[in-house]
């Protein structure tokens, strides 16, 4: 039955993404369902709430594992099961197809999914190493490969099988910049300009620090429930109406291809199937721009312009705020910054926020469906969900 | 169970202190599998045998790492590729011994042998690549 | 509809336990996989399992995180979704029922449930430190407590409380390593001594060596499906009948007692009203001693006992091979080993073999009801399984 | 927002670092928090005080840490504890000054203040607890 809700999304919170110093994950995390919680007054949280899902990369930045329970505690949410779902950057994705089979199940009613990341406080070579740990580590890892290193692997062989230039890829990052100057809770609010992209330091060549996401500190979360109860809830809740997931290798080198992510691919065609849509449905997106490169690997494919045609589509304005189809709106991992964990669902609730007429300055006039693209690692994850204005 | 009876990532560095280039073979279905894993992925035989691999290859893709982990700090910048040996099989690592500028996809390199450079875990020895 | 079956299991796979020099996780993974794929010849796994669900613990280990795509990597299973979870000790207890989720959601109709850690290649104090990620890190870890050191706060209070005795915990280790004895799969294969017991090294007070589960490598899995058509792949499945978890505070000094883990009575009491159980329905459990103290709490939590009463409950040897309720028939974490992630999946293994009737020279006679108590941490997380033979 | 608005870990160490023992307390239902937290747990409220508590405690359970990690080695062996001051709120902490012989559930203990010890994150002040 293509098209039938699986959930429905009645709630939704984010934090503030920023360098957020003195806080700790379980303090942004409490921000972001202090939102979700005010959002929706008929829900009595800690009676309502029956589990919590959250998405977390990594256990390094605080020295703190277990942080299903201690986001619990720190919400209200004891005594119910919380679990930590870890798929490095598509961790709360995970989590958000984990909360859905919660639902789905029967075993819960309402639940809710998150994720949360704390960063800033760790240098970037801890930083860089601590990100590192999604990747293979004994063959890339053990040879000085980075996660930008990974990405700049894409681009060089998308450069030249396609053609795909700096330029267009710089398009990418000035994109989500101006978008994220229209998002008060954007890590970054300031424009770039395609000469001070293009200038920039390099990181990991062909990609320079303007074509990499931001080292952010933010939390997110969703509440979901079934269906035929959420009007109970809310008048305007969002239905998932799709949710694909795939797998590929560790290593980016075991792969047959450079030039796409056959996860996402897979995770796109399982979404669209489930939700009965094309990708030409799609009013209002958030994909995974981690890099520059990776946005034009999401349009790609995710179906909206053919192989190799990434590059051409950024420049035809096709994506941004009044284009065709708008991507990352909010600005992106690129301009609203990337605490990792937190980054699925806050695509999410920009989505959620989109769908529901809440996205103020930039919003996107009668968006109906909306789609959401989270890889982790180097693609080794996919996660794309597909929303339908209720 | 001798240690190159194990399908494993540590006989396979083991072997490249041996300066030899190794993968696994599965007896039942043919797939020649790199890294080595202990059950073959394709037909989930555990049936292998170890074969040798030429070291030639040619690069598949490559970057120039800039903002490296502590660890590699001192290397920085470094060149860094993918590399593909016969049967489609591909390794990443270091290139050494070149200017960036003179790094092109489709180049044939060679895949060289390193030291083992520590005695934490894990004591792997090192492998690089060189234009031929 | 109590005692109706949630999934059952048709497979389950484990890797030998023990110092496994020169493997990694993936390696280990792949050998309980190999052994589940050859348990069930009517199931083609490459095709018919839909989705992996992996408990770990820790990426210091190994510096590697991302551990669902990694084992799927490594066992034929990509590109379907694998994901990771983690609930420190009680991973994949969370990933069981994650998996039976999964099943119940009608997503999949096959999944995988696993877990898996890598531990003996580092240093007792980095295990140290790894094993205290799992502990409240601004006032545990702060404070130089350690693991050992939050189950000696629980065993002084509790011999304080009711009079338990150093001798009663040994009783326990001295049960688990004979039990480990008849498991060729035990890490440890020796019997102890009262004595011995008694002079080994104060790891955390009251808490000696032979208090202490033991620093293991392993991998654990089972292979889940619909009750409905369990029978096309195995003759024996075994259902699951009751799951149940919850969460307590991550700080062991929040909690309102240190002698008894409120998780792991709500877990355990959901888990019986799911399977319109009682604890004296029980014929063979696998409990979750970390610790010796840790086992007779779960004989109260559980309600195999009154609370206080664990410690006589070990000297009368109602839970021995032969007694009444025999508990950790396996060895235990004690004596089989206790590879974090791969523990609560482990346990599940050991009551599919009971209730099987592959249990060997262990085997407990006419078993027909199973039970696995998995916790994380100092009992922030509780996972409790209720097992039924088909 | 200052720093002592923020009902944060990070703020109750400084006021550590001033050698004052705080806590939120919610001012909508009462609650006092210790760990400070930025929502109430119990009515979810974000209307808080912090408010001062005094420093002397019960001692509620203690071991003796043998086996430390790294960064606590050269203090192995130690003692640790939960304490439990007025209204029921614990902490756990390091008891110094005191021989394990000595040390008895229930005894009244103070927590000390001690210094910050670190540049890197994180920076905080330190408490430990002792006999009265
Ligand atoms: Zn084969
Ligand atoms: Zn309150």
């Amino acid at each position: 039955m293509a098209g039938k809700p699986l959930v429905s999304i009645v709630s939704a919170g984010l934090s503030k993404f920023g360098r957020r110093e003195g806080t700790m994950c379980r303090e942004l995390f409490a921000e972001a369902t202090k939102e979700s919680f005010d959002r929706c007054s008929n829900l009595d949280p800690i009676k309502d709430i029956e589990a919590l899902f959250v998405g977390h990369m990594g256990e390094s930045y605080e020295h703190q594992g277990h942080t299903g329970p201690t986001l619990a505690d720190w919400t209200g949410l004891l005594p119910k099961p919380a679990i930590r779902i870890e798929s490095a950057c598509a961790s709360s994705g995970s989590a958000l197809r984990t909360g859905i089979m919660a639902i789905l199940s029967g075993l819960h009613k309402i639940v809710m999914v998150g994720g949360v990341e704390k960063m800033t406080h760790r240098t970037t070579a801890e930083v860089t190493e601590y990100l590192a740990m999604a990747s293979d580590m004994p063959f890339e890892q053990w040879n000085g490969i980075t996660f930008p290193g990974l990405y700049a692997l894409m681009a060089t062989a998308h450069m030249n099988k396609y053609g795909t230039t700096e330029e267009q890829m710089a398009q990418v990052a000035i994109k989500n910049h101006h978008n994220g100057t229209l998002n008060p809770k954007a890590h970054m609010q300031k424009e770039i300009t395609l000469e001070k992209a293009m200038n920039s330091k390099v990181v990991a060549w062909p990609l320079k620090l303007y074509d990499c996401s931001l080292i952010t500190d933010g939390a997110s979360c969703l509440i979901l429930t079934r269906p035929n109860i959420a009007k109970k809830y809310t008048d305007t809740p969002v239905d998932i109406i799709g949710s694909g997931q795939a797998s590929d290798t560790i290593g980016l080198y075991e792969r047959e291809t450079l030039t796409s992510l056959k996860a996402a691919k897979i995770a796109g065609q399982n979404a669209y199937n489930m939700a009965g849509l094309k990708p030409k449905d799609v009013n209002v997106a958030e994909v995974h721009d981690c890099f520059t490169i990776a946005e034009l690997l999401a349009y790609e494919d995710l179906g909206f312009c053919s192989s190799g045609e990434g590059g051409k589509m950024i420049q035809q304005g096709t994506t941004e705020l009044g284009g065709k189809l708008p991507v990352n709106t909010s600005g992106g991992l690129k301009s609203k910054g990337h605490p990792v964990g937190a980054t699925g669902t806050a695509q999410a609730y920009e989505i959620y926020l989109q769908l529901t007429n809440q996205a103020q300055n930039r919003q996107v006039e009668g968006a109906t469906i909306g789609l959401t693209h989270n890889v982790g690692g180097s693609g080794a994850t996919a996660s794309v969900h597909i929303y339908r204005r209720n | 169970m001798s240690d190159e009876q194990q399908f494993t990532i540590s006989t396979f560095y083991n072997f490249v202190n041996e300066k030899r280039l190794m993968a696994a073979k599965c007896s039942a279905c043919g797939n020649v599998i790199l890294p080595p894993k202990p059950m073959c992925t394709q037909c989930l035989s555990t049936d292998l045998n170890w074969i040798e691999l030429e070291c030639s290859g040619k690069l598949v893709s490559y970057t120039v790492i800039h903002v490296a982990p502590e660890q590699f700090q001192s290397l920085a910048p470094y060149i860094v590729g993918i590399v593909e040996f016969k049967n489609g099989l591909r390794l990443p690592g270091m290139i050494n011994d070149v200017h960036f500028e003179d790094v092109k996809i489709g180049m044939d390199l060679k895949l060289c042998f390193g030291t083992s450079t520590s005695s934490q875990w894990p004591s792997w020895s090192r492998y690089f690549f060189r234009p031929v």
